[in-house]
């Protein structure tokens, strides 16, 4: 591997386009879009069936990661609710769900999208939360020629290796090496005297690629960080008071920990009883982002709270970015509760989906194939509830600018929220490899492309 | 010629003495009964002999060879089978499998996972042979569980026998049946063990049947001999007497 | 050293939680013969229970203090459920394990559900209760002193079991009708009677266990099956039907499990399987087994 | 002589029956969706795992709760076989994997026949789940919770290969055939065992393991074959199952697994031949629909699996052929 360059800390974190601001002030690649909800511009073209279009919505509803999985369904219903409300895509096809079970298990589920293409005759795959699930599935849709738009299932395995070459798969929220590299940036950006680093993260895909990205980063980024404790928990561990006490015995300087869900709730409660918080700063990947009101008032203040790199409903905030205050007031007023990444990227699914038959249509008239609706969702931006989101035609992996804030307990939530006047962005193009860049097994073995692009690109920060 | 001798086999179960330095022959060819009160260690010698039981000490040999400690297997391949008092069946199987099994085991067929047991033709006569012999012939395709008391007893008994044994233990061969049934079966199983030259030990509590069927006769009491002889010689026995009334002994 | 001390204390509040699971499991076998797959599960109705009466009892602005009675209460519905669901059990007890095992796993199957139709997906939580009692400093660092109630309720439970199993005249029932169910009933023994008493201790034992911790954690779909799991590994080590195996069982499991985290977390969850398949190899019966 | 008749008949029966289901079976792709088809596929397979499972539960006797264990072998097998050795033929799949899973069937048996009834159930149990938490743990080698995926294979030596235009159609028609072929030898291999003097060997050993020991056999060597024979069969539905589903997980070696093939053996019945093979199909169906149809799936699993135990305690063979005992009794007067 090349020897990076050594540049000043500052500089690296400006030319990263690394912004600290209140939830008020449009974040970087804001730009003020036009309302979400419209009629569609041009009336549609040609003959229109009036068939209703079926979509398949598959996360999980049972199993402790339904907290991710009903915020994803309920962000589509809301979605499919409001376009039906307009006569349903051009106006005609009504949009219908049936939905499956993500928790059945990875081969079940891979049984499961053949019964809902083959059998279920849906033209649309969508949902799904576990990034174990996306590299099983995505090869599976393109063996069916079946139009999928993941919601999540982040990992970066998905495009890099499983559907190198997709071509009827999309999916709409950050990969998951953004959030690793966020928090390291988040905390290269708050704490720069940090050294000591202990890692709690649970033990599967998200959690290693989570520390491993971290890690990467932050040497780059904090030059002579080491890691001093790490602990690799069962997902669904609900005690983590004997991981607590590890990291704690190593004293770090912070810790840094990709649990999340309920385990999450479980670990800051029992860290809470142990001290931790006063002993170390805390860097996560997802504490806020599973679902707003699973996070208590007892939440401490001043943690790196990660929503995935993706969306919190308060940021942007105010009145500068309209469509999110309005989403999050139809949402709530909806489910009243309200919404996370996934209710945002399942509603943003649909929405973009919309645009891009509409684009379609208006190309060659009557329902268009799935064929022209992919070449519009290819390279397709967007304006979303939580700011651009720009489909690269190259993997089609939907990219945003990654945000990270910091928790804080405002009165006006019953849970612990976003410090408003501490929010991150950064400009997801910084974070991710490019375009071009060769992925794993073309000339280089590391676990990701991003990986590799760091390595090679990123310099040594000083001072 | 002796076929089986004892060298004071003990066993013991806490204080109680199951066998106390028994030394017992068996001669070749010959009908022999053992007899006894209940608790009397009967059926814990055929046990001891048989390898359903590990001896305290002692020795057990058959043909002069050294089987004390043998497993039950190697016991069975030297000659040596038996029926159980309680009947001890397949009762899933057939009557037919029942008595195969015996067979393919003593012929080292029972490893062939190849091949289809029925149509071992060898086998299979030779089973309905041994099964005629015990009158169950008719029965081969019945499960075995589904057998009166009766044939119950019979085919235990033919289970053992097919095993082509040298020396045949008999734990009761009429326990549980109806004194009709007795002679019949003590009738059938003497014959065929007569007919087929097989040396044969049988428990029994009913001195009528003792008498009438045995060459020499074994009385045990309290985990000793008491008395060895004829059927004779028995009968002239007073300790046996006693014993048999119930009443204490003299001695 | 103070680090210690705190991993120690961390081993036997989850050695106490585990003991609670594995004695019912193991006092179920014990006495009816049947090994209830459903019973992590129970210990998660437990724990549901719990947390959602101190959510209720919170919101209705019952003092924090008082809702530590709410804990018995939580360990007693399962009792109660216990009792409801031992009748469909009695058809079982003379028929082969595998009906039985299979019968307690669709019963887990079916909890598992109606657990998530009553309570949703999200985590319940009942902090407040644990927020009672104040914090213990141990040098540099904290321990919550709750904890120290879990470890003390698990002494306790041990100790009550124990003198009822042995020092009363229903523990003589109980261990004769474990010695032989026949002889019992010859006996005059009011068999029915013990068997439904034992899996409603059983179950009050499982049931106490997920009402205890759920303060210091949350309530979550899927734990229910993680700790029949690692009750299987202590009652294997321990012994199936043992009260004292399920004690040591528990200690080991959990003295293990700490080790694994702080020395070797990689392999962490393996090694306890190892134990217990060593066990079995050495002693089938488990460390402190019978039968 | 009597018995000669008695016995031939109802096996003569048993053949002409079993020809008319193969081709009916070989006649169904042309009549069902290409969804059944894979679906049906997937029920040839567990029919063979629940097949060589019942070896050991209907004729051995022995209940063991780890049978995922050897159905994951199979499948990480092929996986390893695909990713580091980069063959693509199923025949070497299978040449290779099964005796991966004979070996394994035999280390885990060897250990296991030691003990029987409830420990028999629980050491099996352990053992699996020491396989399953290192494939979950080590997963720079077993890709832990994201498994390793599993391209399309060649069949019959590379003649077949599946690339390019409809490849998938193509494939499920082509290996449902290649599935039902394997499923029919295993069939007739496991008549043949369970009616060799072997086979009436455990079927003894399970009704009267004492008597059994004085017919001269020893236990434990026959219980270890059945046991090595039941995980080989098992692991070759695993080996069969990888190509169709595409990858393969840790799920596939966790005990609820090993729970899903003892279900689907009562389900058909364990002390029918038939049962396992019928189960097995039916459970396949069940569990995808029962997904499809409710989130309550698992609610709906357990009552089915409850109402099973408790009225058909025999499986579904087991009633009707009860039934159809009854039936010809009525006919035929005593």
């Amino acid at each position: 591997m090349d020897k990076p360059t050594a540049v000043d800390r500052r500089k690296f974190l400006g030319a990263l386009g690394v912004t600290v601001g209140g939830t008020g002030l449009a974040g970087a690649g804001l730009v003020a879009g036009p309302q979400l909800v419209k009629a569609a511009g041009e009336p549609p073209k040609g003959k229109i069936p009036d068939t209703p279009y079926r979509t398949g919505h598959m996360t999980f509803f049972t199993s402790p990661a339904a907290v991710l999985g009903e915020p994803s369904y309920k962000g589509h219903i809301m979605a499919a609710e409001e376009i039906n409300a307009q006569g349903g895509f051009l106006g005609k096809r009504k949009i219908e769900t049936i939905t499956a079970d993500e928790a059945a298990g990875t081969d079940a589920n891979v049984k499961e999208l053949r019964r809902m293409k083959l059998e279920g005759k849906i033209d649309l795959f969508t949902g799904i939360i576990s990034s174990g699930n996306t590299p099983a599935l995505g090869p599976v849709a393109e063996e069916l020629s079946l139009l999928t738009i993941f919601v999540d299932g982040c990992t970066d395995f998905l495009f890099d290796k499983a559907v190198p070459q997709p071509k009827y798969t999309f999916r709409i929220t950050n990969i998951q090496s953004a959030d690793g590299i966020t928090s390291a940036i988040g905390t290269a950006q708050t704490w720069p005297q940090v050294r000591r680093i202990a890692h709690i993260h649970p033990d599967y895909s998200y959690g290693r690629n989570a520390a491993e990205h971290f890690t990467l980063a932050l040497e780059r980024l904090l030059p002579g960080t080491e890691v001093v404790s790490e602990s690799w928990p069962k997902l669904g561990t609900t005690d983590f008071t004997s991981h607590i006490t590890k990291a704690m015995s190593a004293n770090p300087d912070l810790l840094y920990t990709a649990v999340w869900g309920g385990d999450y709730v479980a670990f800051y409660k029992q860290a809470l009883r142990y001290g931790l918080f006063d002993k170390m700063k805390v860097a996560t990947t997802l504490a806020l982002g599973v679902a707003p009101h699973a996070i208590g008032k007892d939440h401490p203040e001043g943690v790196l709270a990660g929503v995935h790199s993706n969306y919190y409903f308060t940021y942007p905030g105010g009145d500068r970015w309209p469509l999110n205050k309005e989403f999050v007031q139809r949402y709530h007023k909806r489910w009243n509760e309200y919404p996370n990444f996934q209710s945002e990227g399942s509603y943003v699914t649909l929405y973009m989906l919309k645009k891009a038959i509409e684009r379609a249509n208006q190309l060659v008239g009557g329902w268009p194939d799935d064929e022209v609706i992919i070449s519009q969702l290819e390279g397709m931006g967007y304006d979303a509830p939580s700011g651009y989101v720009y489909i690269r035609p190259d993997n089609h992996q939907g990219y945003k600018d990654a945000v990270i804030g910091f928790s804080k307990n405002l009165p006006d939530y019953p849970f612990s929220t976003w410090d408003p006047n501490r929010v991150i962005t950064i400009p997801i193009r910084n974070i991710t490899a490019p375009p071009s860049w060769p992925k794993p097994g073309q000339g280089h073995n590391e676990s990701t492309a991003a990986a590799d692009w760091i390595k090679k690109t990123w310099p040594k920060a000083t001072g | 010629m002796i076929l089986l001798e004892t060298v004071d086999l003990s066993k013991q179960f806490g204080d109680v003495h199951a066998c106390d330095h028994v030394n017992f022959t068996v001669n070749k060819g010959e009908f022999l009964s053992l007899v006894g009160s209940n608790g009397a260690g009967k059926t814990s010698l055929v046990n001891l002999i048989s390898g359903h039981l590990k001896p305290d000490s002692g020795r057990i040999l058959f043909e002069d060879k050294d089987l004390t400690f043998a497993p039950v297997y190697e016991r069975i391949r030297a000659g040596i089978a038996r029926s159980f008092q309680i009947v001890n069946l397949f009762d899933a199987l057939s009557v037919f499998d029942n008595v195969a099994l015996s067979i393919f085991s003593r012929e080292r067929k029972v490893v062939k996972i190849a091949a289809l047991a029925d149509r071992d033709q060898d086998v299979r006569r030779e089973a309905l042979d041994v099964l005629s012999q015990f009158g169950l012939a008719e029965k081969s395709a019945v499960f075995a569980g589904g057998l009166a008391q009766g044939e119950r007893k019979l085919l235990d008994v033919a289970v053992a026998y097919a095993l082509r044994p040298k020396l045949l233990f008999l734990d009761e061969p009429t326990s549980g049946v109806s004194t009709r049934d007795k002679t019949q079966i003590m009738d059938t199983v003497s014959s065929v063990v007569r007919a087929g030259a097989v040396t044969a030990v049988v428990i029994e509590h009913d001195m009528d049947v003792v008498f009438r069927y045995s060459d020499r006769i074994v009385m045990m009491h309290e985990g000793r001999f008491l008395a060895d002889g004829t059927p004779e010689a028995i009968k002239a026995n007073k300790d046996v007497a006693n014993i048999l009334l119930g009443a204490p002994l003299s001695a | 050293m103070s680090i210690l001390i705190i991993q120690i204390l961390n081993s036997l509040f989850y050695a106490s939680v585990l003991f609670l699971i594995a004695a019912g499991l193991s006092l179920i076998f014990g006495v009816m013969r049947i090994v209830n797959m459903a019973h992590g599960t129970f210990y998660a109705v437990g724990a549901f229970v719990t947390a959602w009466l101190v959510g209720r009892a919170i919101a209705l602005g019952v003092p924090a203090a008082w809702t530590f009675l709410l804990i018995p209460v939580g360990a007693g519905a399962v009792a109660l459920l216990g009792v409801a669901i031992e009748p469909l059990l009695r058809p079982f007890y003379r028929r082969a394990e595998e009906y039985q095992l299979l019968v307690t796993f669709g019963l887990l199957l079916i909890l598992e559900d109606v657990i998530r139709l009553l309570w949703g997906g999200l985590p319940l939580s009942a902090d407040p209760v644990m927020d009672v009692l104040p914090s213990i400093r141990f040098g540099g660092l904290i321990y919550p002193g709750y904890n120290l109630v879990v470890i003390a309720i698990g002494v306790a439970a041990a100790i009550g079991l124990w003198a009822v199993i042995y020092r009363t005249k229903f523990g003589v029932m109980l261990r004769a009708t474990s010695q032989d169910r026949r002889m019992a009933s010859a006996l005059g023994l009011n068999v029915g009677l013990v068997y439904v008493s034992a899996f409603a201790i059983g179950c009050f034992m499982a049931g106490l266990g997920g009402a205890i911790i759920v303060p210091t954690q949350t309530a979550v779909l899927g734990m229910g099956i993680d700790a029949l799991i690692l009750a299987f590994v202590v009652v294997v080590i321990g012994g199936l039907g043992s009260l004292q195996g399920a004690l040591v069982g528990a200690l080991i499991v959990s003295f293990v499990r700490t080790a694994g985290i702080q020395f070797f977390p990689e392999i962490e969850l393996a090694v306890l399987y190892l134990i217990a398949a060593v066990v079995l190899l050495v002693k089938p019966t488990g460390l402190f087994g019978t039968a | 002589m009597l018995a000669d008749v008695s016995r031939a008949q109802p096996k003569l029966l048993l053949f002409a029956a079993a020809a008319v289901v193969l081709i009916l079976l070989a006649l169904l792709p042309s009549y069902i969706s290409l969804y059944q088809t894979q679906l049906l596929t997937y029920g040839l397979i567990a029919a063979i795992a629940a097949l060589g499972f019942n070896l050991l539960l209907g004729y051995t006797g022995l209940l063991s709760f780890g049978h995922s264990a050897f159905f994951g072998i199979g499948a990480y097998s092929v996986a390893f076989l695909l990713r580091d050795a980069g063959i693509r033929s199923m025949e070497l799949y299978i040449l290779i994997g099964l005796p991966v899973a004979a070996l394994t069937s035999a280390l885990f048996g060897y250990i296991c026949v030691r003990h029987t009834r409830i420990f028999f159930g629980i050491l099996t149990l352990a053992l699996s789940q020491v396989l399953w938490t290192l494939t979950y743990k080590f997963f720079w080698v077993t890709g832990g919770s994201d498994g390793l995926r599993v391209g399309r294979p060649t069949l019959l030596a590379g003649m077949l290969t599946f690339t390019g235009r409809d490849a998938f159609q193509r494939f499920i028609n082509g290996y449902y055939y290649y599935v039902l072929a394997v499923f029919a030898i295993c069939v007739v291999i496991m008549w043949v065992i369970v009616h060799s003097p072997f086979g009436k060997a455990l079927q003894a050993i399970r009704d009267n393991e004492t008597r059994a020991a004085f017919l001269g056999l020893r236990i434990r060597r026959f219980r270890w074959v059945a046991f090595l024979i039941s995980g080989t069969f098992t692991g070759l539905a695993g080996i069969l199952w990888v190509p169709l589903n595409g990858l393969t997980t840790p799920e596939v070696l966790y005990w609820p697994f090993s729970g899903e093939i003892v279900f689907m053996t009562l389900l058909g019945g364990f002390r029918n031949f038939t049962g396992p093979i019928v189960g097995g199909i039916l459970f396949t169906y069940l569990k995808t629909y029962a997904v499809a149809a409710t989130e309550y799936w698992q609610l709906l699993l357990g009552v089915v699996l409850v109402l099973l135990v408790m009225l058909l305690p025999t499986g579904i063979v087991g009633a009707i052929s009860a039934t159809a005992a009854k039936l010809r009794w009525k006919e035929k007067p005593a």
